[in-house]
């Protein structure tokens, strides 16, 4: 046990966990957002991608322990207030979304991705959404999303 | 998981101390393999120790050789200017590890001491004769990778860096497996002068290995066409559910003739 | 599952079987043996860590002995329940043929493993290399003490 | 995107109403919620596909750390605690009944199959309770695994209630009519297939959260259910013995189901009932490889087909033997799905004079089988669709126009087919020359040689499919032997400010009914879409309906509250007429607005809806005041959507990659209400089928373990395994329902596989390749490049 300390969508967030705590964890049960999901065991559906310290990470990969101090982004802090980010709301638009299972890690991995370049393609939005599985979509309109979404935030594609 | 002691110390002396003081500690660099492992209880280790804090993760051009340190992350490796100019083959690979999350946590240090038999690194590091320098020695590429998820490290012992040589030329092509993305066949081709280094990953029971007759194939004529007469075997090669031993042997010429065209 | 191996030994072949049937001999040949104790005749109580990179699970189960045909082979099981991970087993057939000239003696096995639970659902693609090379290090370590013993000391 | 033609109404891309809770991380999934003093499930499972359990010891469990309880399947079977049951059975061809062997909660004295339960542990936290169950100590008596199905009569009996291990063995269809047609055939293709065994994979893994309230001896169970009453249901009638007003069942989101989440499964059962035992809530959540092993799979089938041709290339007749698994224990619907969710679909889109078919539902040490997306139908596609292109090539026609020359006429509907079903409407020609024009199919030749000049081998592949659903009429259903109606219910209740709540018994997983539906009512009483909310899920609120499955919400659900709507209208002119002191025939209803016929005299939906609250001024002795309606609906016959489908491929010979380079789905389902949301469910079928076809297959060892229990091995299709899909329709309006509306959620992945393998097929067969199985993973093709090769130099 030990005492760990972070920024969770703004707020600094203290608590006493456990060694083996993971993020996810800590960020589902300890503070009690759910929107950041658990869908395998193996680290590879991609339903609790958040962002630490301004990247995608999959929280359930990832001890609370190694978070300390560190800067987190979950899809509850993307919105501000309630104007959706341009993603979630270019999402909405383009019915990036069924059941809204992996829509959280979508969402988060789209961000950076588009973050980090604007004018994506569609070959490279498929190939970043490697690390997420949608089982609903057939991905098509979430690439559409994702887009969308680019041209929102900047981009020329 | 199975309740463990969490350390993060500042240097590797104190991480060595750590490791030291724990009956069954294991040294954790990105947790890529370390974290899910735990998460399935398939070992419990009495304490982690998080070498994150080490300051391990430099990139710098040394003149012939390119030294990277073992925390750095694969996302650095694959975004850094220094390597893409240096070895862009090696750039390419560790932009092809895993997926985005992967990349933005794994580390070169962790893929390398782990020697999983489908990671990429360990064909990197064999084909570009790097060197592997611990916490207290140097090792030769082909003196480190021993088998299987097994390498000449001690248990406390810590990779601090990897000096690979750089390549006249070099390229690294990988036919992912379809579900998990780890390499089913990988190939690292590296062209120093005359010489040239084939090695193989995902596909060799024991892990990485290199592949003789292809480099002497090539060292005599640097081009796709020469792989022709090469008979690859299939003794030796991994057989699961998703390729026979035959089946990687063809993708094991295959990508090496990617690699060179 | 198709693994396989022989070794040529310049030793008779009830040198070779005596070393099959002494526990002290199969305890160092087990890789990360930790534990033998004999129960019977033809059954021993085991202790096995393994380790596959990072996994590394503790299995406690039996060695037996059957099909006894002295000095000629038997098989020999190797059976492990590894708590949480599932359980493991592997068989080997062991046969010891001699030279017509008695100077060598040829140490040949064929190997079947199985492994139930959590290995088997997680780790199916590392199955046939691991139950190929617990093969090679079980034999290759008799094979060497027995070398060893038989060096001048 | 189909462009908007008409705002908010029934037609129009209504964005989703529910799209901002699960955009802002605010959904409410079963494992989001929590209960005070709640305790935590792990149930210890088998890890031996067959064998004896000799002894149980729970002793160094109990003691544990953090253990309130731990239990077995003698606890259950002493609190006489039923199991789960068999929702659907059918006759045998000896005239004997479905063998329906018990399924315990908890294992008693067998496992049959990696994955049984055998023992719950409940703990103070989820990580207690699995260390509890590592001491847990079974000594079993293994015995032989039964796993491969078409052998499964000659292996170990796995239940004394069903020799040979043959739950039924059933047939459908003249057979000796099909017999004399085929001896009279001029030619006769044979065709033995595959269908592979798949994994749901639903994202959201499932969850159960169980309470008690002793003050009133009543529970509370939220669960990942795609319908909720059934689940109370069978719960409270066939498990616990309860009055249904004792369990409250909710279903809140629920992250996809395809079928997956339609049984009530052991965990959730166990937790109610544990709930009570220690007097606490319970909560169980399954991790993915849990899921892998306990969720019911689906297809598995094997078919040996025969079509006969006459000398003009029409078809004379078909006979289909299937042998299909059903695992260790029958599920709930895994009788209906191999026999008339399939049977009866095996006259396809084509006049097909005699058609017989028999099959044969085997017990196996593997999970239990029953629907996943299609259910039934996409097996029918595939063995038929496969043999249609085998039977072109065989005669040399190309395989659009063989297909045409034996579509069923567009005036021969109603059509009668030979495997009982009775087609209402259809017009088959037209999307096939649909999908042909979006593919560009008069120019594939011309691609294959850009293609070849590449060093790719290109193939193209068609798929012309049926299904029936909407399931469907509740005496139809119970003729062949359902033991559940399969009508739909609704209620809508019209607030006294004229805003509406609709609640419905269907269930939305993901399909978006509450923009769906809620624009079935906006249009109808020509309100804003705002102005309606729609409920389900929990059923304490919703009244008693049969959940979504089948491509049923619309078709069933939808109708029901179109039902319920139409008495609100009618209702409303009485209102209307006394308000307005006209007659009640004198009244339209228009724009939201009752109107005197060639006056302006009007009244507003929202002054009628007060009125019915506020009855001051109100015809009381007449009519009741309060304006709320109940609908069930209950079809007079399925629905059939049908399309086609075709796929373009690029096979890359050194590797055997199989990469999909187009796709043209043209689907008739009729009116389609929002068809934003249809083409999503053509796209999730679509990459389902895709799935299928090239990467998913779940494997079992000859012992039975699952080697494909993890992401690492079960191949998932990801957004860079896909194409972009080309999507259009054609409409002929279903004569079943007001709405004209058919059903679209499983249609995709009905016709994807078979288009997607008759393409592969036809990029090899310059190389002489002729058959392919699914998954055509790149190993599975490059062999068959390879084998083509020898034998051609042979």
């Amino acid at each position: 046990m030990g005492e760990i300390s972070l920024k969770l969508n703004g707020k600094v967030e203290t608590r006493d966990v456990a060694d083996n705590t993971l993020l996810v964890d800590f960020i589902r049960e300890h503070v009690g957002l759910t929107g950041t999901h658990v869908g395998c065991d193996t680290s590879q559906c991609g339903a609790c991608v958040i962002h630490l310290d301004g990247v995608s990470v999959k929280a359930c990969t990832i001890l609370a322990k190694q978070a300390e101090g560190a800067d987190i982004t979950t899809i509850e802090g993307l919105a501000n207030g309630d104007e959706l980010h341009p993603m979630q709301e270019a999402f909405h638009e383009n019915h990036g979304l069924q059941c809204g299972f992996c829509t959280p890690g979508m969402v988060m991995s789209a961000v950076e991705m588009v973050t980090k370049n604007k004018d994506i393609s569609e070959d490279e939005i498929r190939e970043g959404l490697e690390g997420n599985i949608c089982r609903c979509t057939g991905y098509h309109n979430i690439v559409q999303s994702v887009k969308a979404g680019a041209a929102k935030m900047g981009g020329k594609n | 998981m199975y309740s463990t002691k969490y350390v993060k110390p500042n240097s590797t002396t104190e991480a060595l101390e750590a490791i030291k003081s724990l009956s069954e500690g294991k040294f954790l660099a990105g947790g890529m393999t370390l974290i899910p492992t735990l998460k399935q209880r398939l070992a419990s280790p009495d304490g982690l120790v998080d070498i994150s804090g080490c300051k391990l993760d430099s990139i710098a051009d040394e003149g012939e050789t390119l030294k990277i340190g073992a925390m750095a992350r694969h996302i650095s490796v694959a975004e850094s200017a220094v390597v893409k100019m240096a070895i862009p083959a090696l750039a390419k690979l560790a932009d092809g590890i895993g997926d985005r999350q992967v990349r933005n946590r794994g580390t070169l240090g962790g893929s390398v001491a782990n020697n999983d038999p489908s990671a990429c690194y360990p064909s990197a590091v064999l084909a570009l004769k790097a060197t592997v320098h611990t916490s207290n020695r140097s090792l030769a590429a082909d003196d480190f990778f021993t088998g299987m998820f097994e390498t000449a490290l001690e248990e406390d012992e810590i990779i601090e860096s990897i000096s690979f040589l750089k390549p006249t030329k070099a390229n690294y092509v990988k036919f992912p497996n379809p579900a998990s993305r780890y390499a089913m066949v990988g190939v690292f081709v590296a062209q120093f002068g005359d010489e040239v280094r084939v090695a193989v990953t995902g596909a060799g029971e024991g892990g990485v290995f290199r592949h003789q007759e292809m480099e002497s194939a090539l060292s005599s004529n640097f081009s796709a066409d020469s792989l022709s007469s090469v008979n690859i075997v299939s003794d030796g090669l991994i057989s699961d559910l998703h390729a026979s031993a035959e089946y990687r042997a063809n993708l094991i010429k295959e990508m090496t003739k990617r690699a060179v065209a | 599952m198709d693994i396989k191996d022989s070794y040529e030994l310049p030793l008779p072949k009830e040198r070779i079987w005596a070393a099959l049937n002494d526990e002290e001999f199969l305890k160092k040949s087990i890789p990360w043996c930790e534990k033998l104790e004999r129960r019977s005749e033809t059954e021993l109580a085991a202790e096995v860590k393994l380790k596959i990179g990072p996994m590394s699970t503790r299995f406690t189960g039996s060695i037996t002995l059957s099909d006894i045909d002295p000095p000629n082979g038997y098989t020999i099981t190797g059976s492990g329940k590894g708590g949480i991970a599932g359980a493991a087993s592997g068989s080997a057939k062991v046969k010891l043929v001699e030279a017509k000239d008695t100077s060598s003696t040829t140490l040949s096995y064929e190997v079947s493993a199985q492994v139930k639970g959590k290995i088997a659902q997680l780790g199916s693609r590392l199955i046939q290399s691991t139950a190929k090379k617990l093969s090679q290090n079980f034999f290759g370590s008799f094979v060497k003490q027995l070398e060893d013993m038989d060096k001048p000391q | 995107m189909n462009e908007v033609t008409k705002i908010d109404g029934i037609g129009s891309s209504v964005r989703r109403t529910e799209d901002k809770k699960f955009l802002t991380g605010k959904g409410k999934y079963t494992d989001d919620i929590n209960r005070p003093g709640q305790v935590q499930a792990y149930f210890l499972r088998s890890d031996v596909a067959h064998a004896k359990i000799k002894k149980i010891d729970i002793k160094n469990a109990q003691s544990a750390p953090g253990v309130i309880g731990v239990f077995t399947g003698d606890d259950i079977a002493a609190d006489k605690v039923g199991g789960p049951i068999c929702g659907w059975v059918v006759p045998c061809r000896d005239g004997s009944a479905t063998k329906e062997p018990p399924h315990p909660l908890l294992a008693q004295g067998k496992v049959r199959f990696v994955g049984d339960a055998i023992a719950v542990v409940l703990a103070e936290t989820a990580e207690q309770a699995k260390s509890g169950a590592e001491l847990i100590d079974v000594d079993y008596e293994e015995l032989s695994p039964v796993v491969d199905f078409e052998n499964a009569g000659d292996g170990a009996q796995i239940h004394d209630e069903v020799p040979n291990n043959c739950y039924f063995d059933w047939e459908l269809g003249d057979e000796k009519a099909t017999a004399d047609a085929l001896s009279g055939a001029k030619k006769i293709v044979k065709l033995r297939v595959r269908n592979n065994r798949l994994v749901p994979n639903a994202m959201e893994p499932r969850s159960a959260l169980a309470e008690f309230d002793n003050l009133d001896d009543s529970y509370t169970l939220h669960t990942t259910s795609q319908n909720p009453h059934l689940t109370r249901l069978v719960l409270a009638a066939f498990m616990f013995a309860i009055p249904e007003s004792k369990l409250r069942v909710i279903a809140p989101d629920v992250g996809g189901g395809f079928g997956s989440k339609i049984y009530v499964y052991i965990e959730e059962a166990v937790c109610v009932w544990a709930s009570k035992k220690v007097g606490r809530p319970v909560k169980w959540t399954a991790d993915r490889t849990q899921a892998f092993l306990t969720d019911c799979h689906g297809r598995d089938h094997v078919n040996d087909v025969q079509l006969g041709l006459d000398e003009n290339n029409k078809i004379v007749g078909l006979r289909v033997d299937t042998v299909c698994n059903l695992g260790a224990y029958l599920s709930a619907f895994s009788v209906v799905v191999p026999t008339y969710l399939h049977g009866t679909l095996l006259s396809g889109q084509y006049d097909i004079p005699a058609i017989y078919t028999n099959v044969k539902g085997m017990a196996t040490n593997t999970v239990n089988v029953d629907a996943y997306r299609g259910a039934g139908r996409p097996e029918a596609t595939y063995l038929l669709e496969r043999t249609m292109e085998a039977a072109a090539r065989e005669v040399g026609m190309d395989p659009a126009e063989f297909r045409r020359i034996n579509f069923i006429p567009k005036d021969a509907f109603p059509y009668q087919t030979q495997v009982a079903l009775q087609y209402d409407i259809g017009d088959y020609e037209p999307h096939l020359d649909k999908a042909m024009e979006m593919i560009d199919y008069s120019n594939f030749e011309t691609r294959r040689a850009e293609a070849a000049k590449r060093g790719m081998y290109r193939g193209i592949g068609i798929s012309s499919y049926i299904e029936a659903c909407g399931l469907a009429p509740s005496a139809v259903v119970g003729a062949l032997g359902g033991r559940v109606g399969q009508w739909e219910s609704a209620s809508v209740r019209v607030n006294p400010t004229g805003t509406i709540s609709v609640f419905t018994g269907s269930h939305s997983h993901g399909q978006g009914h509450a923009t769906t539906f809620a624009q079935i009512v906006a249009d109808k009483l020509g309100i804003p879409m705002e102005n309606v909310e729609v409920v389900h899920g929990d059923t304490d609120k919703t009244p008693f309906g049969m959940g979504s499955y089948g491509s049923r919400s619309l078709a069933s659900g939808g109708s029901a509250i179109s039902k319920a709507v139409d008495k609100i209208i009618n209702k409303s002119k009485k209102i209307a007429a006394h308000l307005l002191e006209a007659s009640e025939d004198d009244i339209d209803f228009k724009d939201g607005k009752f109107v005197v016929g060639g006056t302006d005299k009007e009244k507003a939906f929202g002054e009628i809806a007060l009125a019915a609250y506020v009855p001051h001024n109100y015809p009381l002795e007449t009519l009741e005041p309060g304006l709320e309606e109940n609908a069930f609906y209950d079809p007079t016959n399925f629905v059939y959507p049908s399309g086609t489908h075709i796929a373009e491929v690029e096979v890359d010979p050194a590797t055997g990659v199989v990469q999909v380079v187009d796709w043209a789905a043209c689907d008739d389902f009729g009116n389609l209400v929002n068809p934003m949301i249809v083409e999503g469910q053509v796209h999730g079928g679509i990459a389902q089928g895709i799935g299928q076809a090239l990467l998913e297959d779940a494997h079992y060892d000859e012992n039975g373990q699952l080697l494909t229990a993890s992401y690492m091995d079960y191949c998932m299709p990801r957004a860079d395994d896909l194409p972009s899909f080309k999507v259009g329709y054609t409409t002929t309006p279903s004569t079943v329902n007001d709405l004209g509306v058919k059903g679209c959620g499983e249609a995709g992945a009905i016709a994807s596989p078979p288009a997607l393998i008759n393409a592969v097929i036809d990029a090899l067969s310059p190389l002489g390749v002729t058959d392919m199985s699914m998954p055509a993973t790149p190993q599975k093709v490059w062999k068959a490049i390879q084998d083509s090769q020898s034998v051609a130099a042979e």
